[in-house]
């Protein structure tokens, strides 16, 4: 017993650290399992797709499920099944693009910003607040409706709607952390700006900017299947979820499948999504704000 | 700024939504004019001849450079008159009005349902937290919320209007004849958007329930020997809403723009519906008047959740000795 | 007026010439600007080579903020700040790397000062790579021994802030300041959020380490016995105005400023049972101090009725390096507050101690 | 009320606790005639127009305008289910020798919706003003012929119109141009609507929906029309229609979807009629741009369709196939041929002779502005993939094809409405045609068509028109692939409606609605 | 006299649970103590030592992820565990009451100090009306030595500094003159100043009533002012109890000789004894 500290402080071991992922709680899990899924059949699109997406008459229209076509057919012959396959690729790609796109832009900004301060966080906030106050979809209809619907302009369009959201929650974030002593010990050494951001704000605001990026990914999915279905997303013939919906809900008496494979396809993603989302929230503690829609 | 009391805060934030407005404005007037063709083309379509194009164009002002239809614009809209619509050739203020007001009618009833709906399932799953009545709540709001709006409402038509004959498909409510029949008519359109919006709420009101449960206050409140009914409504409830509210606040600004699709959906001759439409015609000051109408909603969505926080917290309503 | 509350003794490092600090945000929008009193207000102290200074006051004195702005984190909005050579009115970020090496801030709560998401290892070896460009492979012995000198296992470089206990981070965080090879240490509350035991053995690593380096010391607390056994001398402030400066037998000596008198008496004396009470009421607390007179006069058991409240106190010296900011005389002082139970026990301690 | 919801009470009631909570101030509901015994036929059309819809005639070009139109304005004639003219406003009409001047006899006793008697006064102020530059009217392209100047009222109730050249289908020419009061300004014309309709407008707000028309108690047809009362609206989405008639939110459509209509056909209180059009659904390519110009290549894309199973996809079997020209056989003067087969060798062969022997890659643009545009695009672009075509289909914006795309791109799918035969040979393929979406210059169809214009003998016309159908069918840059059926349902308890094949047409004067 | 005439409050061979991570873990290890009738007993230790999880045990309260796995806690012959929510509810506030660590957390924000006092004393006594309310709320505050008691109850408790609300809290707790005072680190956070009044505030009341405290804190110097005796608590046990001035003056346990040690006095120095030998600090750190 020569030292106190030995005798007094009891000292918390050092519990084996144990992978984020794997301290998640089990529908999230789950959840990841299913998102995985939904990649693997995505990038083996081709390979697991009994027929070709677009091909038309490889039945007869509004065929029901049957052993030759697992999900029927459409009003154009096409097996539902391979276009459901086929949705997937266009879906997780848009939202994962819309996602990454506000998650990355978002949270450089919401960083830079939270962590400067001053006038300049006033007059960004602002700017991004009057932003905000133009709902989204008044933009998205009309950057897509000038431009052009394609696939990549809606993913940047919806990412880019997405950054005021992204960057005040992780602003508010940021802010909480850089008015930590630890921010302080930095700039006191003389460290750069940069190197703060960086160093010792970044990997304290990951969380957060994982939870965003679910979070936008959820919701990009969402949106991008709205504009999908009025018209304003991918075009026809691709094998796009929202525009599968829209196609086949005129003939929804003649055949569900054609709208209820996508729809469930969509609603088991985004569903996925969010209890992951949830899982990584309470992993990373609470980001809220920005909501799932 | 939140310290300052309510009169302050509504001072400030209509200076501040002027300013949001013009911007909204001069963002979207640009957008337009970024649209290929012109409105000219969209209003003849196919029948458009080289002759009637040239003669509309004309009677429309259509080749006054942009910066000085947008003066234009904005000269009026100082004076308080929103310009005529270049499609109908009638005020814009007229038709903002109305289409305004039936989408206000079908968020307010949605958010009739919303609120105590949403807040009421949050008590209800933070009772136990992560009981089952708690998991299966949190799991039926979230995929509820994670099945687009559009799937929804299609499917609700089929099985509540179509199969089970419970409602009307779409909401036609000009055909209502009563308030009762108002309501009959949006019960899709309302529980469509409640689907989309409950989980949020729920999972809000639920987290900051279960937090206030655990605060000192209500752990004192208890121990003072207060009925359990009292500590749960004088002294948690209160206390976990401000979270709720932002949350309903975020649902209502995401009523007023994202209510389109559903809109579309049910045939409800809503703002979002007018805009889609304006777009496609480029009907400048109409878009115009629609976002703004958009937006001012948005923003006056947003004040009222202010206000509701600033009243349920005493120290942001009143300054601190 | 600034020599006469200056040790003699000493030979000032740094040097705090009339300083004056002020919380305001400019408010962008309504363009106004929040007229606050100033959270320090005309204060000057040197601190000597090897020296250590307590800086003494309750929370909201404005403690901390001279310590932020001595080490550049904040402005000052008036007076002069001199470290050696150097002038200490640029923040931070303007200084010379080797004014920031020299001077070097440890904070209260070491939860806060250590960075979550780095190792120890990293956190320590830090200010290494910046101020002696060692390379991460240089500096692993470098840390160890650094982590030696804080009594710390050297495989704790391995471990993240979380695993070890609150007394061993603010060790680290020690250990990053030495890192530095500073000349002088700001210590901001930097024992107050750890338990007693831990305090002790934070003291006394310091101590040692002071004894060995010779390195001065800004030690600021509220904690008055800790003060009297680890200071050299002591500064007392009060809602930003300095109120009492000395050696530290002399300022837990009488006369006291009343103020002193007051904190001294809220310390408890340990292991006897108090049979009486003091005076129940808590002092009125208004929001804002007076803005003329004495910063105290509102609370002050001996004011002088339409003096204290109007006149600024002035500074009496009433032993070589002991000044007191107060319209009493130094004998009133002395007959005053040298009666009070605690002057009358401390006395007995300090006859003891000599 | 007649046409209630079938749960509609049984659900107010239930309700009937939520309506003490608003009462009906809350919102203003455009207040409906509940009175008894009003009859109201409840219309529906498909496309929506949105604030640009217009009452006035010179400007109704598509669907709800038309329909509009139909309900309050009538015209000199009227075109039956066959196309063929018919009396409306004018008893009588003869032409001269030449067909250069036409004489309409106007009908008796004809009043106007405020009272006013109908005179030729009307009919001239109502061609006049669609050639008044302030009204920029589509129409004025096609009545070229017309001398504003020269219509003359021979009599209160005689019309002389003196044409610029000789037309021998002029009442074909005219039927869609309504005759609206006289003295009447642009704006009244557009929303108040004076016309000799069986319905007078109760209320029509651009952009507000439905607008509502109350019987012509002084119509000229006695005892119509049937109905007291219409309200029309629009609801775009098919399914959406479907279930508003189904749960009887509506009581009648006459542009139901041609695909998934199973719901309606089970259901008892539906009734359907199909009717055959002339309506065509193609592609059209420029003949004098690679590799169009070269007719082998023109034929070899005809051959490469296969016409009955793009009749199912596009149409889910409710049309027919056509045969490269715009005239149905069923339409006066159209070519009763067989339809070509898909010829896949043939095709190929083609196509080597013309230098292609590995195939042609072309760029076919649609879009989803019409129904079935997309899904013939990518029903061929399948098909002619086998006989080394292949297509990349560009999907166009909806909005801007018919500015953008139409006429400007090589190779488009295409539509057109129904017409008789002058107009649907006419207005596409002369050389000198404003829509000439093929870019065919062929002097022997452009001969033809002027000849026959000029041929007072119907025989002889009918011959003429039909070889310059030929020459369309075989050289032309047209893939008139189906002709549409129009399908128009309502509800078993509405009377006495026969489903016009052309939308425009459609005549409510004759519906009653029993209980 | 049998222990429970003497004893107020007995603890007997307490182990407390808690759950973390699916596994319990005991807090509390077959702890006995007994808080006796007009005694001040002032509890010690570190903190995670178990003495707030004792002094919510002491409360009656009951949570999930608590259990008590063997041992009895009576109050005054009572066995608190066995109690229904609304026998507990009777004795809570009226018999047994809480000052907590940080009053101003325990006041609930939305609510007036006013109407704080009013439901309290409506609780457990329904017929008093406004004026009386007020009165007795009045009273108790200048009890606590809170300027303006009659402005207080319109305030809302943000609008009072920390130590006024930790007087607010206190005139709560004493709001029905309780049996047993239980205050679980009243001072701890607090300005000396704040500390010492409420410190005297304590010892007024110890010296006008009879009212039994089980005081919490780690702050030996403070417990030393006002408490008759102290046990020292370390990880979930008892090491020491007795007289304060015998376990503060003479500890006997190595952990509390170790404590009493290592803590500053104003009037002595530490005791070089019981500190660690400085090792020796290498030469690198030069200034």
């Amino acid at each position: 017993m020569t030292d106190l500290s030995v005798l007094l402080e009891s000292r918390p071991r050092p519990a084996g650290r144990r992978f984020a992922l794997q301290r998640l709680p089990v529908s999230a899990k789950v959840a990841g399992l299913v998102l995985l899924a939904y990649a693997a059949v995505a990038m083996l699109a081709p390979a697991i797709a009994p027929y070709p997406p677009n091909e038309i008459f490889v039945g007869s229209p509004f065929e029901p499920p049957s052993a030759a076509f697992l999900l029927g057919t459409d009003s154009l012959g096409r097996d539902v099944l391979s276009r459901t396959i086929y949705g997937s690729r266009t879906i997780l790609l848009m939202g994962g693009a819309a996602a990454g796109l506000s998650a990355s832009i978002g949270g450089l900004l919401g960083m830079f910003i939270g962590y400067r301060g001053g006038v300049l966080d006033e007059v960004a906030m602002r700017m991004l607040e009057i932003i905000m106050s133009i709902p989204s979809i008044i933009f998205a209809l009309l950057i897509v409706g000038s431009l052009g619907a394609s696939a990549p302009l809606v993913a940047v369009t919806v990412g880019l709607l997405s950054v005021p959201n992204v960057a005040r929650v992780v602003r508010a974030a940021t802010q909480s952390v850089a008015s930590e002593d630890f921010i302080t010990a930095a700039r006191a050494r003389g460290e750069t700006s940069l190197s703060i951001v960086l160093r010792e704000l970044l990997p304290n605001v990951t969380g957060t900017l994982i939870v965003e990026f679910s979070i936008r990914t959820g919701y990009s999915i969402l949106f991008i299947g709205g504009l999908g279905f009025l018209g304003f997303g991918a075009q026809p013939p691709t094998a796009d979820w929202g525009l599968m919906v829209n196609e086949g809900r005129g003939t929804i008496d003649a055949s569900i499948w054609p709208v209820a494979a996508p729809a469930a396809g969509m609603a088991m993603l985004v569903t996925a999504v969010n209890l992951f989302t949830d899982g990584v929230n309470r992993l990373f503690g609470p980001a809220e704000q920005g909501g799932v829609r | 700024m939140r310290v300052a009391p309510i009169p302050r805060l509504i001072v400030t934030r209509l200076a501040l939504s002027v300013l949001s407005l013009f911007v909204v404005s001069l963002i979207v007037f640009s957008a337009v004019e970024l649209l290929p063709g012109d409105t000219a083309e969209r209003i003849l379509g196919r029948e458009a001849t080289k002759e009637s194009l040239a003669a509309l164009r004309t009677q429309l002002r259509l080749s006054d450079p942009a910066p000085e239809r947008y003066a234009r614009w904005l000269g009026g809209i100082v004076q308080g008159d929103f310009g005529r619509s270049l499609v109908a050739d009638r005020p814009v203020f007229s038709y903002i009005a109305g289409y305004l007001g039936r989408t206000l009618l079908l968020g307010g009833l949605a958010l009739l349902i919303h609120i105590p709906l949403s807040i009421g399932l949050g008590l209800l799953a933070a009772a136990r937290p992560d009981g089952a009545s708690d998991l299966a709540l949190s799991a039926a709001v979230l995929i509820g919320m994670s099945i687009p709006e559009f799937v929804v409402g299609i499917f609700l038509i089929m099985l509540l209007a179509n199969d089970l004959q419970l409602f009307p498909p779409l909401a036609l409510i000009d055909q209502a004849k009563s308030f009762g029949d108002v309501i009959h008519m949006l019960a899709l359109p309302v529980i469509t958007l409640n689907f989309a919006m409950t989980a949020y709420v729920v999972r809000q009101t639920r987290n900051s329930m279960i937090e206030v449960l655990k605060s000192d206050y209500v752990r004192m409140a208890s121990l003072r020997g207060l009925s359990p009914l009292r500590v749960l409504f004088v002294h948690a409830l209160p206390n976990a809403l401000s979270p709720a509210i932002n949350a309903i606040a975020l649902n209502a600004s995401w009523l007023v723009g994202g209510i389109v699709v559903v809109e579309v959906v049910f045939n409800y001759p809503g703002l979002g519906r007018l805009l889609v439409e304006s777009i496609r015609f480029h009907d400048v000051p109409m878009i115009q008047g629609a976002a703004l109408a958009l937006s001012a909603a948005y923003i006056a969505v947003n004040l009222v959740a202010d206000i509701a926080t600033l009243l349920l917290n005493p120290k942001l309503r009143t300054r601190t000795a | 007026m600034t020599a006469m509350i200056r040790s003699t003794a000493i030979v000032p490092q740094l040097h705090i010439d009339n300083l004056s600090c002020r919380y305001e945000r400019p408010h962008l929008f309504s363009g106004r600007r929040n007229k606050t009193p100033p959270a320090v207000d005309d204060v000057s102290f040197a601190v000597g080579a090897g020296e250590t200074l307590a800086l003494v006051g309750e929370s909201g004195s404005g403690k901390s903020t001279i310590a932020r702005t001595i080490a550049g984190l904040f402005p000052a909005a008036a007076g002069r700040l001199r470290y050696g050579g150097h002038d200490l009115t640029l923040p931070v970020e303007r200084r010379a790397a080797e004014l920031r090496r020299l001077i070097q801030i440890i904070f209260q709560n070491p939860d806060a000062s250590l960075n979550r998401r780095h190792r120890i290892g990293s956190i320590i070896a830090r200010p290494l790579r910046l101020f002696f460009g060692l390379s991460d492979a240089d500096s692993r012995q470098e840390v160890a021994s650094l982590l030696e000198a804080v009594r710390l296992p050297t495989d704790y470089a391995e471990r993240f802030p979380s695993e070890i206990s609150g007394g061993e981070r603010q060790r680290v965080a020690i250990a990053r300041a030495l890192a530095a090879r500073p000349s002088l240490l700001l210590c901001d509350e930097i024992v107050s959020a750890l338990d007693v035991s831990a305090q002790a053995t934070i003291l006394e690593l310091l101590r040692s380490i002071q004894t060995q380096t010779r390195l001065s010391m800004l030690f600021i607390t509220h904690d008055l016995a800790v003060v009297r056994w680890f200071a050299d001398r002591v500064a007392v402030l009060y809602r930003g105005h300095l109120c009492e400066v000395g050696p530290v037998e002399r300022v837990f000596a009488p006369p006291y400023h009343p103020y002193t008198s007051l904190l001294l008496e809220a310390v408890p004396v340990f292991g006897r049972r108090r049979e009486a009470a003091g005076d129940a009421a808590s002092p009125a607390v208004t929001s804002s101090p007076p803005t003329t007179g004495c910063a105290f006069a509102s609370q002050c058991r001996h004011r002088i009725d339409g003096l204290c409240r109007s006149a600024e106190p002035p500074w009496r010296q009433v032993a070589p390096g002991h000044a007191i900011r107060c319209h009493l005389e130094a004998s009133d002082l002395n007959r005053i507050t040298g009666r009070a139970a605690t002057g009358a026990r401390l006395q007995v301690a300090a006859a003891q101690k000599s | 009320m007649t046409n209630q919801t079938r749960t509609g009470v049984s659900r107010r009631t239930l309700l009937a606790g939520a309506a003490v909570l608003g009462g009906s101030a809350l919102f203003p509901i455009e207040q409906v005639k509940a009175a008894g015994g009003i009859k109201t036929l409840r219309i529906a059309s498909g496309e929506a127009d949105g604030v640009k819809g217009t009452l006035d005639p010179a400007y109704g070009t598509n669907d709800p305008d038309a329909a509009r139109a139909g309900l309050v304005f009538e015209g000199l004639v009227k075109l039956d289910e066959a196309f063929a003219v018919q009396p409306s406003l004018a008893t009588a009409w003869k032409p001269n020798d030449d067909g250069s001047v036409w004489t309409f006899n106007l009908r008796p006793g004809v009043k106007f919706h405020d009272g006013s008697p109908f005179t030729a006064t009307d009919v001239i102020f109502s061609f006049r003003r669609l050639f008044d530059p302030k009204t920029p009217s589509p129409s004025a392209a096609w009545l070229a012929p017309i001398d504003p100047e020269n219509i003359k009222a021979v009599d209160d109730l005689t019309v002389e119109f003196k044409l610029r050249e000789p037309v021998v289908e002029f009442p074909e020419l005219i039927y869609s141009h309504k005759v609206v009061k006289a003295g009447q300004t642009n704006e009244q014309v557009r929303t108040a609507g004076i016309g000799t309709g069986a319905f007078k407008v109760e209320r029509f707000v651009p952009g507000e929906e439905p607008s509502t028309y109350v019987r012509h108690d002084q119509y000229w047809q006695p005892g119509k029309p049937g109905v007291d009362r219409v309200e029309l609206r629009s609801i775009p989405e098919e399914a959406a229609r479907i279930a508003a008639l189904v749960s009887g939110q509506v009581d009648l459509f006459w542009d139901l979807p041609l695909r998934g209509l199973t719901r309606l056909e089970q259901d008892k209180n539906i009734v359907l009629q199909t009717a055959k059009t002339s309506f065509w659904l193609g592609l059209a390519a420029w003949t004098d741009t690679k590799p169009f110009d070269d007719p082998r290549v023109r034929l070899a894309l005809k051959l490469a369709a296969n016409r009955d199973q793009l009749l199912k996809a596009v149409l889910g079997g409710h049309g027919s196939v056509a045969n490269d020209q715009p005239v149905a056989p069923w339409i006066k003067f159209g070519l009763p041929d067989e339809p070509r087969k898909q010829d896949i060798e043939q095709a190929k062969k083609l196509l080597a002779e013309a230098g292609y022997p590995d195939g042609i890659d072309v760029e076919l643009y649609t879009s989803a502005s019409g129904s079935g545009l997309v899904e013939l695009a990518t029903a061929y672009k399948a098909q002619a993939e086998a006989a080394g075509i292949r297509i990349s289909i560009n999907q166009a914006p909806a909005e801007d094809y018919w500015s953008n795309i139409w006429l400007k791109k090589p190779f488009i799918v295409t539509a057109w409405s129904g017409k008789g035969a002058d107009a649907a040979l006419a207005r596409p393929f002369l050389s000198d045609a404003e829509w000439n979406e093929t870019h065919w210059h062929n002097d022997a169809f452009d001969k033809l068509i002027l000849e026959a214009r000029r041929t007072i003998d119907e025989k002889k016309r009918g011959e003429l028109y039909q070889k310059a159908q030929e020459l369309v069918r075989d050289d032309g840059g047209a893939l008139i692939l189906l002709f549409a059926d129009a399908i128009g349902a309502t509800r078993a308890n509405v009377r006495g409606w026969k489903l016009h094949p052309q939308k425009l047409s459609q005549s409510y004067v004759d519906v009653t609605i029993v209980d | 006299m049998t222990a429970a005439a003497h004893d107020l409050m007995t603890v007997a061979s307490l182990t407390v649970d808690y759950r973390q991570q699916g596994q319990w873990h005991s807090v509390i290890r077959d702890l006995s103590l007994a808080v006796r009738r007009g005694e001040i007993l002032g509890l010690a230790g570190e903190s995670g030592c178990g003495k707030s999880t004792l002094a919510s045990v002491l409360l009656g309260e009951r949570r999930g992820e608590r259990r008590l796995r063997a041992g009895s806690v009576q109050f005054d012959g009572i066995d608190l565990s066995t109690l229904r929510a609304r026998e507990l509810r009777r004795l809570r506030g009226v018999r047994l009451a809480l000052v907590p660590q940080n009053g101003g957390a325990s006041l609930t924000p939305t609510l007036r100090i006013g109407s704080l006092f009013a439901e309290t004393l409506r609780a457990h006594r329904p017929h008093m009306n406004k004026a009386e309310l007020a009165a007795e709320a009045r009273r108790q505050l200048s009890q606590v030595g809170l300027p303006d008691p009659t402005g207080a109850l319109a305030r809302f408790p943000h609008q009072f500094s920390g130590g006024q609300q930790q007087r607010i809290a206190l005139a709560l707790a004493l709001c029905r003159m309780p049996d047993l005072l239980i205050l679980d680190e009243p001072t701890t956070g607090q300005d000396a100043m704040t500390r010492r009044g409420i410190i005297d505030l304590l010892i007024r009341l110890r010296l006008s009533s009879r009212m039994s405290m089980l005081y919490v804190s780690h702050d030996l110097a403070t417990l030393s002012e006002i408490c008759d005796r102290i046990a020292i608590m370390h990880a979930g046990e008892i090491v020491e109890i007795g007289q304060m001035e015998d376990v503060l003056l003479r500890p006997r346990h190595p952990y509390t000789r170790a404590l009493v040690a290592s803590i500053p006095r104003l009037e002595a120095p530490p005791d070089p004894a019981l500190l660690p030998a400085s090792r020796r600090t290498p030469e690198r750190i030069t200034a």
